[in-house]
């Protein structure tokens, strides 16, 4: 069951997780983006934890909270897609004070498909789209969902980008994990945690 | 890296204070965010023109707020576009009863941006539409081209447009044109340092040169020796002429912030004498800082075919500090 | 060291030309010599105004040249002062029949090549007179003073006067009032590089920057640890607060060429506060690339007592491409 | 004796010095000064050679032209004092074809001085007038000219400076040796060398 302190407990760790990789997040960015998403990661979670000693009466309420705060805090092509993301959610937790595996996996999957539709994006695209979707698709209760996710992120690896910065370099940008994808893989993997 | 500011994060807003600070007779500011408006403030029944992103393109795109070009710049952190709510604010501060028009690059992040906030205006009741523009050629798919120096001149004959009294519809219209037509490319023989983390945009060694560069501090598409201007001249155009055919133009020969004027003058030089060989009336010139990325050591040229409306609206009045007409 | 240039001894020429084609509307160029005049000549009783030095200042000299400002500008080799001769050209095509002032910065070489000209041209039946102007107080000893930023509110201030038809006598009176008062001050974190040599005017590693520089490439004349340009602005108005009492300024945050006018603004921002708190107030605000050092990344602070007579001047129309009023 | 073809000769001597040295005259410049006395002494001297081919009537009508030409073309401080300090020897050598060691010596002592009065200047101030006047004043034929003239570039090095771009550098500028003082030697040693 994720409860509320639960979903908090998971951002705390998305935050930490962002803070210790910052600078391999911006260095993956630098290398075939303009370098920012560390930064920017960093500056909107730094936010969202800042919200989290708040009161919140459900998962939605707080879910909301969360993504209007990284809507206008990370600013760049992430903040809206995880804002999204966010607001998304909130709609399928809807008043829920918690949510079993099953109904997480639909909110999460509401989450990826708004991605997909700000966007305007698909799998095999070298961005976030290429560990949300595939790891929604696939994953069962008690699975090892760091393993599955650093997968994703490693496949993102040898892909030729289509959307996002990292298409400015077309075939150059093979050989470099997308940023988006590893930051993805931090958050899911801590909210993932808390679910058990 | 040696940067000239305070502390990194208060970049933005200490840049957008000293701006209003230096020019209030231009210049206002959104209270508690980073968004530069006119000073005497939304034209009461004038479209309203909103432009922005990431800062580091000074003087894009604060230096184009003014009377005869746009009503307000949004100011994201350096290189990272604005948030929806910052331009929402813009948005606001631009409207003026006659709708609002939008003039975004085109990145993924700005276009989000900007139509979220589209979207939050639409609720508050206030028209608004948008026009992208992709003038770089440098990257072959044109969907995916990139917003670059050429914006400079939707800015102006858009805004030459609203102020004379056209519609949300017309003034998009024209906006389009321009967008349509216009193509730039540009290069580096320097990259720039990004301001909190220090590192450069990329790594270039002493006897390379990036061709094809963004303005965000992004590699170009293909990366040669150094070489006389004049060769680096002869490589930019070709692609360009491929896609603009000889004719009446405006042309830009645009610093990357960290060049000297000296030199963008040397390569304006070879850039009239070539276009000129090739068939090209350069109609309009300008050469100078308009889009640049930060102390980015390079160039880029942009062309404009101009007919009759668009050379009027180039050169109609501006009081922009960075396009004084 | 990178430059978009085309053949190194060809630059200033190839710069000049790349002015006049770029702005015909402007510019004129004296046949065969690097002196740019007004595009529509010399104006008859008018006192004319000549200035110029080495190139790698742009936009000084050549962007004070217009309606309002200077008449002729001399562009000599890059940092060297151009030769008498050409001075004596900038000179017959600013004389308008009542008399030409030449505005000279305080260096030996500048000095002694408009004084020849001077004397040549007074052969030729021209009547002329110089003014010096010698701001930066980095110098301690007054006389040898270097002529930095401060000299562009000469140019501008005595083309006004010069415009409003004064004769040679109260241009001179005026322009020496400014010249006598005006200081300023610069600092680099990176040096220029010489186009010919290829050599930075110094070197200095990545934590230290120069207190006190020229525009010349030439070293500060202290080397300090790099700090935020807070303590940098502390530093540079302490040496001018001694010499500039509290009261009405004009202020010019002038960059050095290769500094991004985002951190131009952010310093401008930290001398707004620190001055207005040591109670001067900033009746006229300059921000941007006024008088640089080829690439150079620093900037300079320059302050100007402002009375009624001198604030009319500066607000007065220009045309000059560097200063649009 | 020094004839209209040896002061030709001297000329071309000290283009090929100044030529040699150029770095270095311009690595003393950046040192303490701005980075380009050999670049202009090498323009300037580029253009007086050629002027060499022409005909001259007179040491004097020789020494104005190279004056004229030094002039307009070497810019910067050195042009107008090497310039006017050759148009003043143009007038003492008047219309003679040959100039012995006393008139040499006469014609150049009046450059010295209209080196002094153009640049406001005296000796021990770290310039070119540091070679130029000690020299004219204790010369004598068949001394050993270049080693006298290398000792006074060399007293030049612990000079502080008190005129010309040295002069910004103050107490700092002690310790490099005046450009200008070692091309004015390459010149002087030039032309001492064809009157034996
Ligand atoms: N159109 C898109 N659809 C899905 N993900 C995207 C899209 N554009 C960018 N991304 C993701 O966003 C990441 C970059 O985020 P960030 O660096 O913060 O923004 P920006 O690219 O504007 O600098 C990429 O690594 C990619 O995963
Ligand atoms: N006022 C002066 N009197 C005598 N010699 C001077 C004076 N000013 C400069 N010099 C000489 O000129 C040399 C510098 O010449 P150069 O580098 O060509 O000119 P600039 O200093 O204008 O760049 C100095 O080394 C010095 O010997
Ligand atoms: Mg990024
Ligand atoms: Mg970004
Ligand atoms: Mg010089
Ligand atoms: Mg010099």
């Amino acid at each position: 069951m994720l409860t509320i302190d639960g979903m908090k407990q998971a951002l705390r760790d998305a935050q930490v997780g962002i803070e210790e990789q910052k600078d391999t997040l911006t260095d993956l960015d630098r290398a075939i983006g303009d370098g920012d998403h560390g930064i920017n990661m960093s500056r909107g979670f730094d936010a969202v934890s800042s919200i989290l000693d708040e009161e919140y009466d459900s998962l939605g309420a707080l879910s909301k909270k969360v993504g209007m705060t990284l809507m206008s805090k990370v600013g760049g092509a992430a903040g809206p897609l995880y804002g999204s993301a966010f607001v998304k959610m909130a709609t399928t937790f809807g008043e829920a004070k918690e949510a079993d595996f099953t109904l997480l996996k639909e909110a999460l999957q509401e989450g990826s498909n708004s991605i997909k539709a700000r966007g305007k994006s698909e799998v095999g695209q070298k961005t976030m789209v290429d560990v949300w979707d595939p790891f929604l698709e696939h994953v069962q209760q008690g699975d090892d969902y760091q393993k599955q996710l650093d997968e994703l992120v490693q496949k993102t690896e040898d892909m030729v980008a289509t959307k996002g910065r990292a298409s400015y370099f077309g075939e150059n940008s093979r050989g470099t994990v997308d940023p988006g994808s590893l930051s993805s893989s931090i958050l899911l993997a801590a909210i993932m945690k808390e679910v058990d | 890296m040696k940067k000239l500011i305070g502390e990194p994060s208060e970049l933005v807003s200490q840049m957008v204070e000293g701006m209003v600070h230096a020019h209030p007779e231009v210049y206002g500011r959104v209270d508690g965010v980073n968004v530069i408006c006119r000073a005497d403030g939304a034209k009461s029944g004038k479209v309203g023109l909103v432009s922005g992103g990431g800062s580091g393109h000074e003087p894009a795109h604060a230096g184009y707020v003014g009377d005869g070009m746009l009503d307000a710049a949004v100011c994201g952190e350096v290189f990272t576009s604005p948030t929806p709510d910052m331009v929402l604010e813009g948005i606001k501060a631009a409207d003026g009863g006659n709708g609002v028009l939008l003039i975004v690059k085109n990145y993924s992040g700005d276009v989000m941006n900007f139509e979220l906030a589209a979207e939050l205006a639409e609720g508050d009741g206030i028209k608004v539409d948008h026009v992208v523009v992709a003038d770089d050629v440098a990257i072959s798919n044109k969907e995916d081209r990139r917003g670059v120096a050429g914006t400079v001149f939707v800015h102006k004959i858009a805004g030459a447009a609203a102020a004379s009294g056209k519609s949300l519809e017309e003034v998009k219209a024209i906006a389009e044109k321009v967008a349509s037509h216009v193509r730039s490319m540009g290069m580096a023989v320097e990259p720039c340092y990004m301001p909190v983390s220090g590192k450069p945009g990329f790594d270039l060694n002493e006897e390379e040169m990036e061709i094809g560069i963004g303005i965000h501090g992004e590699r170009g598409v293909e990366r040669k020796p150094t070489s006389d201007v004049d060769q680096i001249v002869d490589d930019l155009l070709s692609h360009l002429k491929k896609e603009v055919d000889p004719g009446e133009v405006a042309v830009m020969v645009n610093g990357m912030g960290g060049t000297p004027l000296s030199e963008l003058y040397v390569t304006y030089h070879f850039v009239a004498e070539k276009l000129e060989a090739a068939g090209y009336t350069l109609k309009r010139k300008y050469v100078g800082n308009y889009m640049t990325s930060l102390e980015m050591h390079g160039f880029s040229i942009t062309l404009l075919p101009l007919d009759e409306e668009m050379t009027s609206y180039l050169d109609a009045p501006s009081a922009a500090l960075g396009f004084k007409n």
